[in-house]
Order: structure tokens, then C-alpha cells, then sequence
């Protein structure tokens, strides 16, 4: 990647990514050298922590620096920083959630902690790549991961199909991006983020339909991995199939990391040509939303409930991408870093709830949980709260911090629509509600397996909600910052 | 005399039928290698651009993205050999339970 | 001779990539799919990429293509059974939209109204460093990160393989 | 003293989250005692901040404390603070007040109940929810108590959920108050577009100083957003017909929500925008004619409805719609002054009924009661007081409140408010004293079995009857035309509109003084009228409703069935939505399993109905979708961009 201003090697800038590798390869071989039964490898889930951590601890190191290492082909800036933290908080709550629920469904394999690690530097480099090619394998690596992830629970048809059908379709979707990645190259003669930006800058702003085709692809390819309309109909089907921690896993860590390339493709490399892409994305944003919100209406199982809110989610994302200001990125970022909280803790209390072989996943499977585990019952409406919106929780500022960025950049017409869809929201997450509080139990609850792994994911997720939610002065002000070098 | 227009209308054709297989066949491996077809178009307009662009990133995406199906082949057949074990099927019409 | 060779390499493997897609035994299926893949690489040496049309031969035909025809030998999937089709009213639409996304993918094509930079590796320039060592260069150089992370790709393809197809864990 | 303000929101908060969380292991007298203590700790702060405010100046009456920065980036700002003001601190003494004598009722109307514990954590968060509604200091977190009160109010609907028809009125409550939050929501994004800031201070400075002509649209739009959230959370027509239904909560939670404090949120809400409503005269009509009408409309229902509480529902909807009037002529203080009284007799009347109820072991059909008076003679005297009060007979505290309404309506409004206005209080007097009399008087029609054990309430219940009932007797003189303490001590947050801003009385003198004084008799021989009326029909002739009924069977049956509103929305939303969702998933279920016949008919059919074919289960279809979006998305970038 030529002519980039700082031309370093520095192997120390992609240090977080080499740890998590180390520590990915490491819990293989404690998995094999161990003799113990599988339901008792407790080490295999401290140790892929400790690697989480110390990779957090080291990205943390670089907040403020900005770096082009391995030739211009690595960015380190606030904003890949930001994101390196929300996938390490993903990777590490998934980890906690995983821990008995692994165990109780037979899958303790060292290679399921591997592959979180592994898909996690996938997404790190989606989001540091600073071309399509880096960008492009971030992406794989995160995606093989994740579909051998979701059939890891090789007994369970359900969790092979949902394997093979994100496997196809994802494959299917690589594809598009592929050929849209090579159409852009074609028409710019080159891969750089920054050197298109500069190519379409030198044309004055304006793009032939080659140029555009290969734009329009590669929304097609990321649209697929953040579960935008009309590539998100493999969401439901994958997230009920998935073993219900990966489920989590998937929900937010590549939707953030799609949303991390689409930002920095779109905003870098066609920032100029905005008029060019946000109908487009326009439109997507209002199908996904509203494709989501009424599907999910009438769902019956939790998990694919999640799935359709999940594709709503999306869409409130991609107004944000739309608006395409300053205050929009900030607000993706403070989105997504609620969304993981709430997310997460929404599935780590319907892992708790379920039991073994992922049964009791129906909505009416939650009735009366709120006289038999009132402070369960708490927590996830908190949880489906700040989903829906409703204040004072992170959802909440979230959404209005995403409208208010639509507003801002004069799309009052796409606002109004996402509120409107936010009001449809608050009806499917309020039957879980009304289940919780206003039924009487229809089975009886096994005494809860509250270990402390997913108590304590469970509190880290309540006090993100909440934070997020009552004092979100600090956050914001952290992903303001994280947004000076996109544009 | 042969363009690159040539090159990439060939490339455009080779994708639309991968495609089209993806769309209408039902074995699972089948429609693996149409996916697979359609990759090799898109390395196909990749190396012709580079070659008209005299610029070696074309080749060098290729280089990756063979990589890439190769990594993906890997697993989609050990996916599909997971589910055959399962299922004594690779016919994706039967892949149907869930769904609504 | 150029124009000939690209045509009748064009031609067959447009014609081995329909019998793919309607060719109902897969063992024929992964076959036209080698000839077609070899026709490309044909062509991959008219566009003087001669390292990658060697890839292309010996990793995706020789060796890719050869794993599909392993998987399909040792799932030995009986061709002649009636095969379930839930989505007979999906083949046309599905050949009609290939046909629109070949004519607007054509078009964006043909109007091009200008193309990419050119970059500084001219024929002679390749020549004279050696395509090899060119790509050799540049893949620890430039490419460095990305060949490191392919390197991370492949260990979870192998993970992958082994967690997903071995008889027991 | 001011200082101390946000201790008033302090205590319930923390009361509710010690009976939510530990509850269970408390006893039953602690619970009570956390949860009255908290909300009587923060009346005595309340009285303190309002004392604190008396002694400043009339000028200087506002005072603002600033917790912390909530959201802040680039222009945008909200903070979390609170707003010390006469309206606020008006407020404020009402929402502790009134709910201090609730939570000390509650403690005897609940007691046998077993979700105790949890009925008292859900009311002090609301008290929580509803101060932080009235003292926020700017749009954002007046939303966040918005929309906190609902889901209050949500829970506590709910609370007897055992019973599908409240778990069913939970949700309705829910619902139609998100079709006015959702206009609420989008009035603030409006407003911080407008004024780039949402700081009620900031906003209503940039508003008054003249930058935007009276009839502004932009202006217009808000205020008509925001009134779509009032209406909603008001229950204004169309959005009221969550209230009636939200009688199915337990009788102090209609008494403090759905009377006295939350309803009112909307005229409070209008009343704090009052410098964004006077800019536009088009919004001030609306308001103005839905109040009027709702006020009509609902009393005409409440003529006919045999549930004791629903009753009192349709009539606080009635009595709302009298504020949204005084509001929508722009008199507000008329209208905040109704409020206050409002909360006192109409929380009366509910306690009241709460202790019928309670006596007649949860009997609410006002047929099968009669003759109660003698039985329960504290509940009887202090119901006859609020039902005086509200039917307007001087000196009671309604009729003065009512009385101005009505004047400002004739003088700022026109002869139509007034005549609207003043037959609404004729219908309110007849039914007010049609539930008395069938309550109270005349022969009992009580069962047998609970007859046996009436019995009157016991003291946690009947002293704040009587408390609420001398405020309903001496509530009024505040706001006395012509002595008028309120006006002038609201005029601070009202005055500044210039000539617009006229009250009534001074108004009124220009019509000479003889007006007022007139109105106060028409108004007084109307309700005495209805009063005249009601005895007739329920005490003397006991015969005559039926014959009435059977000669009037039309009207009559239209009345019963409260306008076959319910029965319209269901016909027209609701049922087709079902039958959409139905058609959407059962018949194509079926579609796509047995039909798989043969190719192009059925894509016909296919792509008519391509939204509803979405989730098949095939990877193939999925496949497809990806693929035409993709032709899409190519068409658009390529070609309609050119």
C-alpha cells in the first residue's frame, strides 16, 4: 500500500491481536496435555480470560496514539481502539456465559474458546484494516469462526442446519463483496481506503456506474454479516439453531464489526460521494427496522424473538450510517457498546432460564419467573427495557442519540420512522414482561445454576445498562473523541 | 484484440451462473462449488484488472482470496459432512426446521 | 493467436460452468468444474499472472477441487434417488434474475467512463524483477499483515475441520 | 431550603428499592411505615422548598439545581436538574401531599393482600417518577418521568394480574400511551432542532423574546406534537379509552394515578409550555375544542355506567377535558387551579369509593349497593363532600375552580365553550349525585352474605378521607376570584405574554364586574339543576330511569355501551391486524408446505406476496432474497443516480 505517510513495520501495534492468537493456541494444548473429563476443564474458560484481559489491557495502552503500522495496512486510532474494547468486553462476556453453559451441553471443547478468541482478531482487523484486503480476510476469519461456532453442538440437527445455512449464505454473500471489492479496486486502481478516497476526491466527486456497482456490492456483503434487510433471513434461523451463548456472541460481535468496516469504507473511501450511497442505505435502514419489528411481533421462541429484534437493531444503526455526521458516528459507538450490554445480558438470563439441550426457550417458558426469581426477573427487564428504549437506560440514549443525529443531518422523515418502529418494539419485548410479571408459572423452575461466571456477566451487563443509561456524559464523550480521524 | 471489457464480461457471466446454481441446485456440495465458481470469476476480473492497470494488488487479492476458499472449502465440507452424518441427507430442501 | 486462445477458453468454460450448474451427478459436476477452472487459469497466463495461474492449477484445482471430490466420494450420495425439490418455482425466476444481474453487471461494465490508476508494475517491469519474486517481495513487505492473518485463517479452517467432521471428539 | 430539593425525590426512590429488594423478609407494618415515611419525609421537604420559594421575591421565584450533566455532545445538552418554580412547587405539595394520604389509606386497603410488599414499591416509584416528571428542568428528563410514570402506572394496573381483564387494561394503558409518547418523543426532537437546545429556560427565553411570529408552523407542529403526548397520558379523546379500563388496579391506584397526579401530567405539561403555546393560536384551538369535547363526551358516558370507579373514570376524563379547556383559552392558572382541586375531591370520591368497596367486600356494581349511608356514615359524610365539591356548589373547593373555567371560557373563548362547558357541569352534577343517591339512599340492594359483614373502614382509612374532604370544603378560597392568591402567585411562570396574557378577572372587570358575579349564579342554578334532576330520577321516583330508559332506547343503549368506541377501534385496528397477521402466517404456512405444484403460477402468486413468503426455512429462498436485493441495490446506485 503505497505512499502512506508513516511507513512502520511495528510488529508491538497489532500486540492485543498476537496475544489473543497465543492465548487461542495455548488453551489447545492445555485442552490435549490435560487428562481430565470434559465436564471439569474449568482452566480452559480462565485462561481464554486472562488472555481477553491482558489483550484489553494492552490495546488500552494505545488510547490516544494514532498508527499506521505493517506498511500503512494497520490503523490504530481512537475509533478501531473503541471497537477493539466493545469486541474484547463481547469476547470476555461470552466467554463468562459460556462457561456452564458449555458444560451442561457437552460441547467443553478447548476449540470452542480457540474460535471466540480467533473470530475476536478477525474482528479486530475488520475494524483496524486500513484497506478492502485487510478488511476482507478480518471478515473471513471472524465468519469461519462463527460457523463453526454455531455447529459446534455437532449432535443437534438444529444447530447443523442453522450451521449450514450461515455457512452458505455467508459464503454465498462473500462472494458479492468479493466482486464488489474487485469492482472498486478496478475503477480506482487501487485497494487503500485512503488512496480511493483520494482517487475520487481527484474526479471531482463524481463516480461511474462501475465505480458505484462495486459500491453497491459490497453493501451487499456487509449488509449480510450486520443483518440488514434483505440479507438478514438467515438471522432468525441461525440464532435459534446456535448454541444460545454463541447466539449472544453473534448478536452484537460481528454486527459491530460490520459496522466498524462499513463506517470506515463509507466514511473514508466514499465519504465524498454521501449522495451516491444514502438512499440507498436509506431505504435498507427503513426495511431492516420495519422487517424486524413486525416479524418479531408474533414470534413465539425467545431466542428467534432476540434474532428479529436483533435485525431491528441494525436498522437503527444504519439511520445513524445514513445521517452521516460527526454526532452519528459517536452515536453507532455508544450503540453498539449498549447493545452488547443489554444483549448479552438479556441471553445470559435466558441461558440461565433454559435447560439442558437448549429446551424451555419459549416466551411462555418465562411465566411467573417473577415470584420464583424476582431479581432474575429484574434484570431482564432492565434488559428488554433498554431494548425497547425506554429510559433511563442505555437503550434509551442510545436511540434518541441516533434520531437525533437523522435529525440533525435534515432525514426528520427516516427519525420519524425509527420512532414509530421503536414504539412497535416495545410490544414483543413487553409480552416477555407481561409473561415475567403478569402469569402465573406454567412449569416449575429447576433451582437455578447461578454460577458465578454468569452472575458476575450478568452484574457487568446490569451496570452497563444502567451506567449507560443515568451517566452516559463519560462514554460519550470517549466515543466523541474516537470519531476525529474518520472524516 | 481482447480488452479488458472482454475479460470482465467473461468474469460477469461465470458469476451470474454461479449464481444461478446457488439458486436452483439442492445438493449442498453443488451448490458449494457454484459459490466456488463464482469466486474464481471475481479472481478472474481481479487479475485482468491488474494486469490492465499494471498493478500487482490484483494479483496479490487473488493470492488471499484463494486462501480464503480454500479455509472456506475446509469447513463447508466438514459442516456438510457433520450434517450428512446427522441427517443421511445433503439435500438443503430438508434442512427446514426451523423457521417463521 | 491471443484473441482465439481467450475466445475458445471464454467459450469452454462458459459452457463447463452451465453443465456445473446443470449436470445432475456431482462427481460431474466438481469435473466441469476443474475444466473450467483450468480454462481460467488459461487465461490467467494470457494476462501474464503466470504464478497465479500455477496456483490456480495446483492449490484450487489440484487440491481444493479434489477435497469436494473426496467429501462427495465418501458421502457417496445416490444420484439416481429422487431428490426432494421444495422450490420447483424458484428455477425460473432464479435464471431470470441471474440474466438481470448479468445485464446490469454488464452494463455498469461497458460504461465505463474512466478506469483505476495505473499503477507502476508494467510488463517490462515484471519482467525484469521476475513475477515470482515480485509477488515474494511484496507478500513480506506490503502484504505482511494479511499473510500473517491468513496464517490464523487456516489454523481455524483446521480447527474447524477436525471439531465438525471427526467421528469422535 | 431550596437546596434540599433533590432530597424530595431521594426518599421514595429509596424507599421503593428497599421494599422492592427486601421486602419479602420485611414485616408487613415495616413495609408500610418505609413506604409512608419516605413519601411523608419528602411532603415535609416539599412544604420546606415551597416555604423557601414564598420567601423570595415574586421575581425571583425560580430557582434551578443542576445534579449533573446527563447527555452531553457538540450543541446537544441535557442535564439532570430540577426546576423550583410556583408551578412546580405547586406540584409538588400536591403530588407528596395527596400521595401521603394514599400511601396511609393504602395501608388499610391493602392489607390482606399478598403482593404488599410490591404494591408499595411500585408507588413510591411512581411518587419518584411523577416528582421527576414536575421538577425536571428541561424536556428530555420531563420524558424519562414521562414515560417512568406510565410504566408505573403499567405495573400497577396490572397488579392484580390474576385477572385477565387487568392484565388486559395493563397493556392497553401501555399501549395508547406510547401512541402519545411517541408524539411527545418526536415534539423534543422538534424542539431541539428549533431551539438547539432542550433546557425548558433556554427554549421558552429564545421563544418569548419574539424570534418566532405568532402562527409559527414550525411553533404550531411542536406544540400540537406535544399535545399528542398530553392527550394520551390525559386521556383526551382519541386516546382515552385506556382510563376507564385502568379502574381494574387496586382503588388507591386509581385514586393517586388516575385522578389526582399522573392524568394531570398533560395539563401540567402545557401549562410549563405555555410560552410555546401562546405562539400558536391554531394549536391553542385544538387543545381548546378536544377539551370541550372530551369533557361533554365523557360525561355523557359516565350517565349510564353501573361500576362505581367507572364512574369516577369517565369523570375524571371530564374534568380533565375541563382543564385542557381553561388551557386552550389561556387561562392557564384557571386550569392548574382546577387541577389542585381536581385532586383533592376526585381523590376523595376514590378513596371513598375504595371504602365502599372495601365494605362491601369488593362489590363494585352500584346496583346491588344502596342504602349504605347509616352503614358506613364517615365514608357517606366525606363522599357527600366531595360530590358537592365536584358538582360545583359554592363554597366547595370545584365550584370555584369550575366557576373560572367557565368565566375565561365565555370571556377568552367564545359562547360555545361556555354552553359545551356549562351543560358538561349539569351532567356531571346529574351523575355525581346519581352514584351518591344509588350508593348511598334509597333501599338496599346489597347480598345478603355481605351484608352480614359491612362494616365502616378502619382509622388508616378514614382520616385521610376526612383530611382530603376538608381540603375538597377549603380548597377553593385559594384561587377565590377577586382575592385570587393563585393568580399572583403563579403569574410568574404564566405572566410575561403581554397583552395576551389578561386573567380572567381582570378580563372579566372590562365586561364589568357584574359578569363574574353572574356566571357564578347561571353556574350554581346548573349544577343545582343536575343535583334537582338526580334526586328526582333516583330517590323519588326510582321508576322513572327505567321508564326513561325503555322510551329512550336508542340513546340509551348508545350511552351504556360508551359510543361502541371500543367496539369501532376493535373493527377497524385491531381485528384487521389480527386477520393480516393470521392470514400472514397460517395460510402461507400452508401454501408453501402442500403447494409445491409447478413453476410460474405459483411464482405469480410468489411475488405478489413476496413479504409475506420471508422466512421459509430454505436456504435456497434466502439465496434469492439476497440476490434481488442485490439487483436492487445495483440499480439504484448505477442507473438512478445518472
Amino acid at each position: 500500500m503505497p505512499n502512506t505517510s508513516i511507513m512502520t513495520f511495528n510488529i508491538l501495534s497489532i500486540l492485543p491481536v498476537l496475544i489473543l492468537a497465543g492465548f487461542g493456541m495455548m488453551v489447545l494444548v492445555v485442552d490435549v496435555l490435560s487428562s481430565r473429563k470434559m465436564g471439569e476443564k474449568n482452566f480452559l474458560a480462565y485462561l481464554s480470560l486472562i488472555g481477553v484481559v491482558i489483550a484489553a489491557f494492552l490495546s488500552k495502552n494505545f488510547t490516544g496514539t494514532t498508527l499506521f503500522s505493517f506498511y500503512g495496512a494497520y490503523t490504530i486510532d481512537n475509533y478501531s481502539l473503541f471497537f477493539q474494547f466493545v469486541f474484547l468486553l463481547c469476547a470476555g462476556l461470552t466467554i463468562l456465559i459460556s462457561k456452564n453453559y458449555v458444560q451442561r451441553e457437552n460441547i467443553n471443547y478447548g476449540e470452542y474458546y480457540t474460535l471466540i478468541l480467533f473470530s475476536t482478531i478477525g474482528m479486530i482487523l475488520m475494524a483496524s484494516g486500513a484497506d478492502l484486503l485487510n478488511i476482507f480476510i478480518g471478515l473471513e476469519i471472524m465468519s469461519i469462526s462463527i460457523y463453526i461456532l454455531v455447529g459446534m453442538k455437532r449432535t443437534r440437527l438444529t444447530s447443523n442446519e442453522a450451521s449450514l445455512k450461515y455457512f452458505l449464505l455467508g459464503a454465498f454473500s462473500t462472494g458479492f463483496l468479493l466482486y464488489g471489492i474487485a469492482l472498486v479496486y478496478g475503477a480506482t486502481g487501487t485497494i487503500s481506503l485512503r488512496q480511493i478516497a483520494v482517487f475520487i476526491a481527484g474526479k471531482g466527486g463524481v463516480l461511474d456506474p462501475l465505480l458505484l456497482a462495486g459500491m453497491g456490492l459490497i453493501i451487499v456483503g456487509i449488509g449480510f454479516k450486520i443483518a440488514s434487510a434483505p440479507f438478514h433471513a438467515w438471522v432468525p434461523d441461525v440464532y435459534e439453531g446456535a448454541p444460545t451463548a454463541i447466539t449472544a456472541f453473534m448478536a452484537v460481535g460481528p454486527k459491530a464489526a460490520g459496522f466498524a468496516a462499513f463506517l470506515r469504507i463509507f466514511f473514508i473511501a466514499f465519504g465524498q460521494v454521501h449522495q451516491d450511497w444514502e438512499k440507498i442505505i436509506w431505504i435498507l435502514a427503513v426495511l431492516t427496522m420495519t422487517t424486524g419489528n413486525i416479524i418479531a411481533l408474533i414470534q413465539t421462541n425467545i431466542k428467534r424473538m432476540l434474532a428479529y429484534s436483533s435485525i431491528a437493531h441494525a436498522g437503527y444503526l444504519l439511520i445513524a450510517l445514513v445521517a452521516a455526521n460527526n454526532m452519528s458516528v459517536s452515536a453507532i459507538l455508544f450503540y453498539l457498546l449498549a447493545y452488547l450490554f443489554m444483549n448479552i445480558g438479556a441471553f445470559a438470563i435466558v441461558i440461565v432460564i433454559s435447560q439442558k439441550e437448549d429446551s424451555f426457550l419459549k416466551i411462555s417458558d418465562f411465566s411467573g419467573l417473577a415470584y420464583k426469581h424476582p431479581r432474575l426477573a429484574i434484570a431482564m427487564t432492565l434488559f428488554l427495557l433498554s431494548m425497547a428504549g425506554i429510559p433511563p437506560t442505555a437503550g434509551f440514549v442510545g436511540k434518541f442519540y441516533i434520531f437525533s443525529s437523522a435529525i440533525k443531518s435534515g432525514y426528520v422523515l427516516l427519525a420519524i420512522i425509527g420512532v414509530i418502529n421503536s414504539v412497535i418494539a416495545v410490544f414483543y419485548y413487553l409480552r416477555v414482561t407481561v409473561a415475567m410479571y403478569m402469569r402465573g408459572p406454567e412449569r416449575e423452575f429447576q433451582p437455578l445454576t447461578l454460577s458465578p461466571f454468569i452472575f458476575v456477566a450478568i452484574i457487568i451487563s446490569i451496570i452497563g445498562t444502567i451506567q449507560l443509561g443515568i451517566f452516559p456524559a463519560k462514554v460519550l464523550e470517549i466515543a466523541q473523541r474516537s470519531i476525529l480521524l474518520l472524516r | 484484440m481482447i480488452t479488458l471489457t472482454h475479460y470482465l464480461v467473461l468474469s460477469a457471466i461465470l458469476f451470474s451462473i454461479g449464481v444461478v446454481g446457488v439458486l436452483i441446485r439442492r445438493n449442498a456440495i453443488v451448490i458449494f462449488m457454484c459459490i466456488e465458481l463464482m469466486l474464481n470469476a471475481v479472481n478472474l476480473s481481479f487479475v485482468a484488472f491488474a494486469h490492465y492497470l499494471h498493478s500487482m494488488e490484483g494479483q496479490m487479492f487473488v493470492f488471499f482470496s484463494m486462501t480464503v476458499a480454500a479455509a472456506e472449502a475446509t469447513v463447508g465440507l466438514a459442516i456438510i459432512i457433520a450434517i450428512f452424518r446427522n441427517k443421511e441427507t445433503v439435500n438443503v430442501d430438508d434442512m427446514n426446521i426451523m423457521k417463521w | 493467436m491471443e484473441p482465439y486462445l481467450f475466445y475458445v477458453m471464454a467459450a469452454t468454460s462458459v459452457v463447463a460452468a452451465l453443465y456445473l450448474i446443470f449436470e445432475k451427478n456431482p462427481v460431474f459436476c466438481a469435473l466441469y468444474l476443474v475444466f473450467s477452472f483450468i480454462n481460467i487459469a488459461v487465461l490467467y497466463v494470457l494476462l501474464e499472472a503466470q504464478f497465479i495461474a500455477a496456483v490456480q492449477v495446483i492449490v484450487y484445482t489440484g487440491a481444493i477441487m479434489v477435497l469436494f471430490l473426496f467429501v462427495i466420494m465418501l458421502l457417496m450420495v445416490d444420484v439416481k434417488k429422487k431428490q426432494k425439490d421444495d422450490l420447483p418455482f424458484q428455477r425460473i425466476p432464479a435464471m431470470v434474475m441471474g440474466f438481470v444481474l448479468l445485464v446490469v453487471m454488464g452494463l455498469a461494465i461497458k460504461s465505463k467512463l474512466f478506469q483505476g490508476r495505473e499503477g507502476e508494475y508494467t510488463s517490462a517491469k515484471v519482467e525484469s524483477i521476475g513475477h515470482t519474486q515480485l509477488i515474494g517481495k511484496l507478500l513480506f513487505t506490503d502484504y505482511l499483515l494479511p499473510f500473517e492473518m491468513t496464517s490464523i485463517l487456516l489454523f481455524v479452517a483446521v480447527i474447524g475441520a477436525i471439531i465438525l467432521a471427526k467421528r469422535k471428539v | 431550603m431550596l437546596n434540599l430539593v433533590a432530597l424530595i425525590l431521594l426518599f421514595p426512590l429509596i424507599g421503593s428499592a428497599m421494599n422492592g429488594l427486601f421486602g419479602r423478609r420485611l414485616r408487613k407494618e415495616s413495609i408500610g411505615y418505609i413506604a409512608c415515611g419516605a413519601i411523608g419525609l419528602s411532603f415535609f421537604i416539599s412544604v420546606l422548598v415551597f416555604i423557601g420559594l414564598l420567601l423570595l421575591p415574586p421575581e425571583e421565584r425560580i430557582f434551578e439545581k443542576h445534579l449533573f450533566s446527563w447527555i452531553q455532545s457538540g450543541s446537544f445538552n441535557a442535564a439532570v436538574g430540577f426546576q423550583v418554580d410556583p408551578l412546580s412547587s405547586l406540584m409538588i405539595l400536591i403530588v407528596t401531599g395527596v400521595g401521603f394520604l394514599i400511601h396511609i389509606y393504602s395501608m388499610g386497603y391493602m392489607h390482606d393482600d399478598k403482593g404488599y410488599h410490591r404494591y408499595f414499591s411500585y408507588l413510591n416509584l411512581f411518587t419518584f417518577s411523577m416528582l421527576l416528571l414536575v421538577l425536571s428542568n428541561n424536556f428530555l428528563l420531563m420524558f424519562v418521568g414521562w414515560e417512568a410514570v406510565g410504566l408505573c402506572s403499567y405495573l400497577l394496573i396490572g397488579f392484580w394480574f390474576e385477572k385477565k381483564s387487568a392484565s388486559d387494561a395493563a397493556k392497553k394503558a401501555f399501549v395508547v400511551n406510547r401512541v402519545g409518547d411517541f408524539g411527545f418523543a418526536l415534539g423534543i426532537m422538534l424542539i431541539f432542532l428549533t431551539f438547539h437546545s432542550i433546557d425548558f429556560t433556554e427554549v421558552f427565553n429564545a421563544a418569548s423574546h419574539g424570534e418566532f411570529a405568532i402562527g409559527n408552523i414550525t411553533i404550531t407542529l411542536i406544540t400540537l406534537l406535544l399535545f399528542m403526548g398530553a392527550a394520551g397520558k390525559s386521556a383526551q379523546i382519541p386516546l382515552y379509552t385506556w382510563l376507564p379500563d385502568a379502574m381494574e388496579g387496586p382503588t388507591p391506584v386509581s385514586a393517586l394515578i388516575h385522578a389526582a397526579t399522573m392524568v394531570t401530567a398533560g395539563v401540567y405539561m402545557i401549562a410549563r409550555c405555555n410560552v410555546l403555546y401562546m405562539l400558536s393560536p391554531f394549536t391553542m384551538t385544538v387543545v381548546a375544542s378536544i377539551g370541550a369535547t372530551t369533557a361533554l363526551f365523557a360525561a355523557s358516558i359516565g350517565l349510564m355506567q353501573n361500576d362505581i370507579k367507572r364512574v369516577l373514570a369517565y369523570s375524571t376524563i371530564s374534568q380533565l377535558g375541563y382543564m385542557f379547556l381553561a388551557c386552550g383559552v389561556g387561562a392557564f392558572t384557571a386550569g392548574i387551579f382546577h387541577l389542585m382541586t381536581h385532586a383533592f375531591f376526585k381523590a376523595l370520591l376514590f378513596l371513598g369509593s375504595g371504602s365502599v368497596i372495601h365494605a362491601l367486600s369488593g362489590e363494585q356494581d352500584m346496583r346491588k349497593m344502596g342504602g349504605l349511608k347509616n352503614h358506613i356514615p364517615i365514608t357517606y359524610k366525606t363522599f357527600l363532600i366531595g360530590t358537592v365539591a365536584i358538582a360545583g356548589i359554592p363554597p366547595f373547593a370545584g365550584f370555584f375552580s369550575k366557576d373560572e373555567i367557565l368565566l375565561e371560557a365565555f370571556v377568552r373563548g367564545n359562547v360555545i365553550y361556555w354552553s359545551i362547558g356549562a351543560f358538561a357541569a349539569f351532567l356531571t352534577a346529574f351523575y355525581m349525585f346519581r352514584l351518591l343517591f344509588m350508593t348511598f339512599h334509597g333501599e338496599s340492594r346489597v347480598d345478603p352474605h355481605v351484608k352480614e359483614h359491612l362494616h365502616e373502614s378502619p382509622r388508616n382509612m378514614t382520616i385521610p378521607l376526612i383530611i382530603l374532604a376538608g381540603l375538597s370544603i377549603i380548597g377553593g378560597f385559594w384561587g377565590l376570584p377577586g382575592a385570587s392568591a393563585l393568580n399572583h402567585f403563579l403569574s410568574p411562570v404564566f405572566g410575561g405574554h403581554g397583552h395576551n396574557e389578561m386573567h380572567g378577572v381582570e378580563a372579566g372587570a372590562h365586561h364589568g364586574i357584574g359578569l363574574p358575579s353572574l356566571m357564578m349564579v347561571v353556574s350554581t342554578l346548573i349544577a343545582i339543576g343536575g343535583i334537582w334532576l338526580a334526586y328526582q330520577m333516583y330517590v323519588k321516583k326510582q321508576e322513572l330511569p327505567k321508564k326513561l330508559a325503555e322510551r329512550f332506547a336508542l340513546p340509551y343503549r348508545i350511552l351504556y355501551n360508551k359510543y361502541y368506541v371500543d367496539e369501532i377501534y376493535d373493527a377497524i385496528f385491531v381485528n384487521p391486524v389480527k386477520k393480516i397477521s393470521v392470514q400472514l402466517w397460517k395460510k402461507v404456512d400452508a401454501m408453501m408446505i402442500d403447494g409445491s405444484v409447478n413453476g410460474v403460477a405459483r411464482f405469480v402468486t410468489g411475488t405478489s406476496n413476496i413479504f409475506r413468503f420471508l422466512q421459509t426455512g430454505y436456504v435456497r429462498n434466502y439465496a434469492f432474497y439476497i440476490v434481488v436485493g442485490c439487483i436492487f441495490i445495483l440499480i439504484l446506485t448505477t442507473w438512478l443516480n445518472k
